[in-house]
């Protein structure tokens, strides 16, 4: 699969949330306000990119080689957490204001599955380095552009005369399933 | 009322009325036993202690009135209104307007000899005009000029702006004056040029009173005839080409309607308050009539006049169609705002709904101040007026109605813009009064 | 001497040009009549059946909504006939009733009513039941297989099957004009050229439907499907052909056009019309669909909301 | 009121229930609820892990200093989950491989290290058992509710375990399988309607 | 300062203790995990195309590196004779590898079975590859010259309805057994004499 393909792959055909199922709690929660959305998008690609990569170097050139394989999820919670923790401390430091955007979401990424997704998948699909710095990279594009996309549309639906029971979650969910159907759209397209 | 034409590839367009040459002359209405005068401010008269700044209370019931007679409810009020008749006052009473909003209105039974009995307060003064006594003595007349604005010192005047266009529809008011009676305007602004030290003079005029305009001495500008050019806020942007992002009230241009300068000339040449309102009549079939009628007469003796009968669940218009209100009783009296009373049958009245906004864009592609109704509606309907402030740009609306007129859902979005700004005003001023 | 009379006390402004959202939907049906009756003469009492059906259904799941949800009854606003008349205009007439019942379900209920009724939906919901039907059920709408019963007098292979199992000649025969006039085989409203075309020109020249939405998908098309001839005439036919068949001029006049999932100003709009109409040929050509039209137009709605913040600056906010 | 052992149990049958009153761990229960089998074993490992870390935790609560306590937590919950995935490849094979990227996630379920922090660092031994075992045990039942509603209508029978299944199709033999359902966008299609029955209900 | 050592001193341990659980849980799982993996995965595809046989196919195998993959080949007795072999070929579906297990019969030359392994296809579209034999058992008989590929480009094999990618990526598995199968058929030869007992 050339690189074209794979980009396409992961933020469309693949797409990390809509096809795949991994960070959904991410997804209903920061999908309010659109500033929020992109705010988060941005700070999983963030992490995600380093995540990925510095997993798959940990795995290839350690776990693999010391026969470790078996403490792969172990190794690899503890380097997003300690990551996630890194991201925060530059942010409160560098850029407070979009610090206090995020505000608890920051941590929570920790226990985002896309980013321990994409992590795993890197390594299941036995990617290269550079596929796994390209897919961790496009995967979490995909991540963000559904979610800003979904935040578009949930701006929307939280002004509108949704019934009761459906309010909020329910809705949302609802409508992150017609997202998902629509980008069915570029099934076969590598 | 106007249908949506046929076509509609083009936006809606309304035209404003134009005043032509077959034009009848006004009718002249009498008052028949009393008229009312509504003063913007509430002062119950039956308690002393309204408040320590309220100054001391100058009517009560019984009291005699002269024609031309300031109507204050306490002597340093800003606010009153001049009597059109003598007679005497047989009733005060206080009522809350719309968006709660507080009036008084003073009834005074007319007692027939309205041409004997004039106050001569103005008469004293009008030998030597200025800015002080035209703002004592003239705030009542026709057409209600302002002249509150010069004396703002942080926002200096820099343009005197006369208004001889409508700014509704329907209305022929200030086209009038400036066609019959341009020599009347020139005097009134050249007396508020000279009591202003201000020479700089706009004269806003519909295209077909340019040439006539020509002789008022003031600069003419022309406004085309499409709803809603004429209104102030967008002649300001677009003809005065003044800056953008300043509203009407901070851009240091004071606005006079033609009949309220006519009034003023008037006033000074001859020392009396002329105090006949110039309204257009629009009966339920539609016809169309100009009417002068003294201030504070009651809608029902211009019915009377025009033989036209009121049923339940008819409406009855004060203003234009578009930015009127509607009354509730036929007592109401004419005010020095009224330039057109409109009266329409029950079966001519399109009913609101309580339908959402189906994101048809119809109110997007009129609104003529670029606002997002299509979204601000969502806001407001949600109670959202914050949000709908900041992202929608609540504020920028000049209130024009277009937006309701055209909705499909028919929304009254009109009025939930003016309750949002309202609340929203409301509370800042809350929270400055308790800050 | 307050008199009695009650007046009716009501907001500016006191007078609306007339129009309603029923009236909208009267238009609408009007104009898709033009496509469907010749659809429902070509296709018999099969189509005519399932047209109705699939009207009836419609309105009843909107009633059974209002009850549950205890609401004001809202079929008065025409829109659930006209989500069934859409519906049923992209059916092939073969659909069984159970598969019309199902979609009109997830048209009206899934795709409208729990957002909150009309002018809530983000998707349009005729075209979200047809996909979703159509992931379920595929071999119901192979027109090819559903069709195979009739017998016509023009070539009864669906198109665009032809020109994606093989390539461009394969097509090269098809007169325009006989795509034009219908003598396709398709959906029940969906391959009479000429009635779309007069249906569409009507609204849009009512202001029922916004020109620049539709206008600019047919432009899409035309681009997009030039860009991939030129560049491999051998395989991806011309713009003709993409512009005459499938679910094309239905979907450029009367589902891309829908009002609540569709943006309101006029660059936003071109956008998201040549959007459509790209990503329309995109699928056809390297995609897995057949029609782009559907998964084209649920794209569109997706980034309405975004592409729709393009907007005029407000009066007094900035140059 | 503190509440007893049996409450803090039962609260996740109903009151806390995830993933529909407490709206975590959404991933598995869209990704994996397929069929119903792979609901309730997606379920039962989780309960396993959550059982193991709550208890855990609590005991070890007086040790963990509060400043590293999420960096231990999450030690001990990898390990449990490490564990479960080891055993599950060991003795549920087939299971295993459909549930697939899904178990190591486990460790990054919102629930897990919820409870954790939430409950299990705050509360004693035994009731942070009956709390892991509640919640698991409702979040096992939740998994297998909709894995069943996905599969019957989607694949048009409903395999409950090994050879024992309800078919559809031969109840009503015309009947063709609605696999939207068993698909992405039904999956959160169906989520979002059991929770407004859900809701309707709790009302 | 105390603070410091005690979180340093539980972090380490909490380590340890975990990395020490973990070891002994792997070491003690290692072997049922190949034994399950050999069963869950290859086993059902290999007991269905060497249905039959008299030995136990999944004990009696081999491994030859090709390229740079390590292959394992399973060999089945028919007539008293180790005569035929077991293995997967790839090819790539729609959603993914598509593993595909080829029973050869040696002497012959031909294809005894064919099953496939692991996919992660559309539930109801491109997974009947595994669950309905359709698909598959066309490939029985075909000679291992043959090129595989389905009618739409011209081949033998009628596609699955709805799913030519799938049915596609089962031929091209196929067909790359059969390819290694012909370039590597004398070391099998060999290999396979010592379970010909
Ligand atoms: C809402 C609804 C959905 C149905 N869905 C299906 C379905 O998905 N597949 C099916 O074959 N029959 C379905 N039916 C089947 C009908 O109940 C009936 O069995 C079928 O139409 C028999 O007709 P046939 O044998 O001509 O197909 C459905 C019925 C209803 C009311
Ligand atoms: C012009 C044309 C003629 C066709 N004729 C047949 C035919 O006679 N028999 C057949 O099985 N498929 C025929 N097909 C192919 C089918 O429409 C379908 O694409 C093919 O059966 C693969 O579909 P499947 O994915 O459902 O197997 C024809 C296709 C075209 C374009
Ligand atoms: C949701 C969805 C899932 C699909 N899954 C598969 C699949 O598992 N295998 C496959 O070959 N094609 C799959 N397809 C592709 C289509 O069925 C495609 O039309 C087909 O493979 C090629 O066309 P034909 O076989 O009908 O000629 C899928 C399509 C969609 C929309
Ligand atoms: C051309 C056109 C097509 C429409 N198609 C749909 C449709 O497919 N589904 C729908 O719910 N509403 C549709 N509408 C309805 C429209 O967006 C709006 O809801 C109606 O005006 C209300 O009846 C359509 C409107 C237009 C103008
Ligand atoms: S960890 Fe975060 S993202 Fe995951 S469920 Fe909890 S709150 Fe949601
Ligand atoms: S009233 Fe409506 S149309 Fe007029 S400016 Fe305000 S929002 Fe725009
Ligand atoms: S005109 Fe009315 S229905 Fe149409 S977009 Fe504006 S508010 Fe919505
Ligand atoms: S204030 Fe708004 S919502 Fe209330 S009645 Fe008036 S228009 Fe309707
Ligand atoms: S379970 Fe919460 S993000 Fe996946």
């Amino acid at each position: 699969m050339g690189y074209f393909e794979l980009i396409i792959a992961c933020i469309f055909v693949n797409n990390i949330l809509l096809a795949q199922f991994l960070g959904n709690c991410p997804f209903l929660g920061t999908s309010k306000k659109m500033e929020t959305a992109v705010g988060m998008s941005m700070a999983v690609v963030f992490v995600t990119v380093m995540a990925g990569t510095l997993t798959w170097v940990i795995y290839t050139y350690i776990l693999v080689n010391f026969d470790l394989v078996y403490l792969r999820t172990i190794a690899f919670i503890v380097v997003i957490a300690s990551l996630v923790q890194f991201v925060e401390m530059f942010l409160k430091k560098s850029i407070p204001a979009l610090y206090a955007g995020l505000g608890i979401f920051l941590p929570l990424i920790t226990t985002n599955c896309a980013v321990m997704g994409v992590c795993v998948l890197n390594i299941d699909k036995e990617f290269t380095f550079l596929q796994a710095l390209v897919a961790s990279l496009f995967y979490a594009v995909g991540f963000g552009l559904a979610l800003i996309l979904f935040a578009g549309l949930r701006e929307r639906t939280l002004l509108a005369r949704v019934p009761k029971p459906l309010q909020d979650t329910s809705i949302a969910l609802v409508t992150a399933g017609m997202i998902s159907l629509a980008f069915f759209a570029f099934q076969g397209m590598v | 009322m106007i249908k949506r034409s046929f076509f509609g590839l083009v936006k809606p367009k309304l035209q404003y009325e134009i005043i032509d040459e077959a034009q009848a002359e006004p009718v002249s209405i009498k008052t028949s036993k009393q008229i009312m005068l509504y003063i913007d401010q509430s002062v119950d008269p039956s308690l002393e202690n309204a408040g320590e700044n309220a100054g001391n209370v100058l009517l009560k019931t019984g009291d005699q009135v002269k024609t031309g007679q300031k109507i204050a409810m306490t002597d340093d009020a800003a606010d009153y209104l001049l009597s059109s008749q003598s007679g005497q006052i047989s009733k005060i009473s206080t009522f809350v307007g719309i968006m709660g909003k507080n009036y008084t209105s003073v009834t005074i039974d007319v007692d027939g000899e309205s041409s004997q009995n004039v106050d001569e307060g103005f008469k004293n003064v009008c030998q030597a005009p200025s800015l002080e006594n035209a703002r004592e003595f003239l705030t009542g007349l026709p057409g209600q000029p302002d002249f509150n604005v010069f004396f703002d010192s942080e926002k200096p005047v820099k343009a005197i702006v006369v208004l001889g266009v409508d700014d509704d529809l329907l209305s022929t008011t200030n086209q009038y004056f400036v066609k019959n009676n341009i020599i009347a305007i020139k005097t009134g602004v050249d007396l508020l040029c000279k009591i202003t030290g201000i020479s700089n003079a706009i004269l806003i005029v519909p295209q077909h009173l340019e040439q006539v305009a020509g002789s008022s001495g003031a600069v003419v500008k022309t406004v085309d005839s499409e709803y809603p050019s004429a209104h102030p806020e967008l002649i300001m942007r677009h003809i005065l080409a003044s800056e953008d992002g300043e509203s009407k009230s901070k851009s240091g241009i004071a606005f006079f309607s033609a009949e309220a300068v006519c009034a003023i000339g008037a006033a000074y040449n001859t020392g009396k308050l002329f105090l006949e309102k110039l309204v257009t009549f629009v009966s339920k079939d539609g016809n169309k009539q100009l009417v002068s009628v003294p201030i504070g007469t009651p809608l029902q003796d211009i019915l009377n006049e025009f033989n036209e009968t009121l049923n339940d669940g008819d409406r009855v218009i004060l203003g234009g169609p578009m930015q009127g209100i509607s009354v509730f009783s036929a007592d109401y009296p004419v005010l020095p705002d009224t330039d057109t009373i409109i009266i329409q049958d029950k079966n001519q009245i399109t009913e609101r709904s309580d339908i959402a906004c189906i994101n048809c864009g119809e109110c997007v592609r009129v609104c003529p101040a670029n606002i997002q109704v299509n979204q601000l509606i969502r806001f407001l309907e949600a109670g959202q007026y914050e949000e709908a402030a900041d992202q929608n740009d609540l504020f920028s609306c000049i209130e024009c109605g277009f937006c309701s007129y055209v909705c499909e859902s028919r929304i009254p979005v009109f009025q939930h813009i003016k309750l949002a700004k309202h609340t929203l005003e409301s509370m800042k001023a809350a929270e400055e009064s308790n800050a | 001497m307050h008199s009695t009379l009650k007046l009716t006390v009501s907001h500016a402004p006191f007078w609306h040009n007339g129009s309603s959202i029923s009236s909208k939907s009267r238009n609408i049906l009007l104009a898709s009549l033009l496509a469907v009756i010749p659809g429902c003469y070509q296709y018999g009492s099969a189509a005519v059946g399932v047209v109705t059906l699939s009207i009836a259904s419609a309105i009843l799941w909107e009633l059974l909504i209002n009850f549950i949800s205890r609401r004001p009854i809202s079929v008065g606003d025409g829109n659930a006939a006209l989500i069934g008349m859409m519906f049923a205009m992209m059916l092939p007439a073969t659909t069984p009733w159970w598969a019309v019942v199902t979609g009109t379900f997830f048209a009206v209920v899934i795709g409208k009513e729990i957002f909150g009724g009309i002018g809530a939906n983000p998707f349009n919901p005729a075209v979200l039941a047809m996909t979703i039907l159509m992931l379920s059920w595929g071999d119901l709408f192979d027109f090819n297989a559903a069709l195979l019963n009739y017998q016509f007098d023009f070539n009864s292979v669906y198109p665009l099957v032809l020109s994606k199992s093989f390539g461009a000649p394969a097509v090269e025969s098809l007169p325009l004009m006989d795509l034009l006039q219908g003598k396709q085989i398709g959906g029940i409203g969906s391959t009479f050229g000429i009635g779309l075309i007069l249906g569409g020109v009507y609204l849009m020249l009512r202001g029922v439907i916004r020109w620049e939405i539709s206008i600019s998908f047919l432009a899409g098309i035309f681009a997009a499907a030039l860009c991939f001839n030129i560049l491999n005439p051998e395989l991806y036919a011309g713009p003709g052909f993409h512009l005459l068949t499938g679910y094309t001029l239905i979907g450029a006049f009367f589902l891309a056009t829908e009002d609540s999932s569709s943006p309101v100003n006029f660059i936003p709009m071109l956008i998201y019309g040549l959007l459509g109409g790209a990503l329309t040929v995109l699928i056809r050509n390297i995609g897995t669909h057949i029609d782009g039209v559907l998964y084209a137009i649920l794209i569109i709605n997706l980034v309405n909301p975004i592409v729709d913040k393009i907007r005029p600056k407000a009066l007094g906010k900035g140059v | 009121m503190p509440k007893t052992i049996v409450q803090e149990f039962t609260k996740g049958l109903w009151e806390e229930l995830p993933p529909f009153r407490l709206v975590l761990g959404l991933c598995p229960v869209l990704g994996v609820t397929t069929t119903m089998e792979n609901g309730l074993g997606m379920g039962i490992a989780t309960t396993f892990v959550l059982f193991g870390s709550n208890f855990l935790v609590s005991l070890l609560r007086s040790i963990i200093p509060q400043k590293v306590r999420i960096a231990c937590f999450i030690i001990i919950i990898a390990s449990f989950v490490t564990i479960v995935e080891l055993l599950m490849q060991a003795y549920a094979y087939p299971l295993y491989l459909k549930l697939g990227v899904f178990i190591p996630l486990i460790v990054v379920n919102c629930i897990v290290l919820g409870r954790a922090e939430a409950f299990a660092y705050k509360n004693k031994v035994s009731y942070s058992i009956a709390d892991g075992l509640g919640i698991g045990i409702g979040f096992t039942l939740s998994l297998g509710a909709l894995g069943a509603v996905r599969e019957l209508l989607g694949n048009g029978s409903v395999t409950v375990w090994g050879d024992l299944s309800y078919n559809l199709s031969a109840a009503f033999p015309s009947y063709q399988p609605f696999s939207f359902m068993v698909q992405a966008p039904g999956a959160f299609i169906c989520l979002g309607l059991m929770l407004c029955i859900i809701n309707a209900v709790g009302d | 300062m105390n603070d410091m050592v005690k979180m340093v001193v539980v972090l380490t341990v909490l380590s340890s203790v975990a990395g020490g659980v973990l070891a002994a849980v792997n070491k003690g799982t290692a072997s049922q995990i190949e034994a399950q993996q050999l069963t869950f995965v290859k086993g059902p595809a290999i007991k269905a195309i060497l249905a039959g046989s008299s030995n136990n196919p999944i004990e009696d195998r081999f491994k030859i590196v090709d390229g740079d993959a390590e292959k394992s080949f399973f060999v089945g007795n028919f007539d008293g004779k180790a005569n035929t072999i077991a293995f997967e070929g790839f090819g790539k579906g729609f959603a993914g590898d598509i593993g595909v297990m080829v029973g050869i019969n040696m002497d012959e030359d031909k294809l005894v079975g064919a099953a496939v392994t692991v996919h992660s296809e559309t539930p109801g579209l491109g997974a009947k590859a595994k669950d309905d034999p359709g698909l598959v058992s066309q490939f029985k008989g075909l000679s291992v010259k043959d090129s595989v590929s389905v009618t739409k480009d011209g081949g033998q094999i009628n596609a699955i309805s709805g799913a030519t990618i799938t049915s596609r990526a089962v031929c091209d598995a196929v067909d790359n057994a059969m390819k290694s199968y012909q370039k590597m058929k004398p070391q099998l030869q060999q290999e396979i004499q010592k379970f010909g007992k």
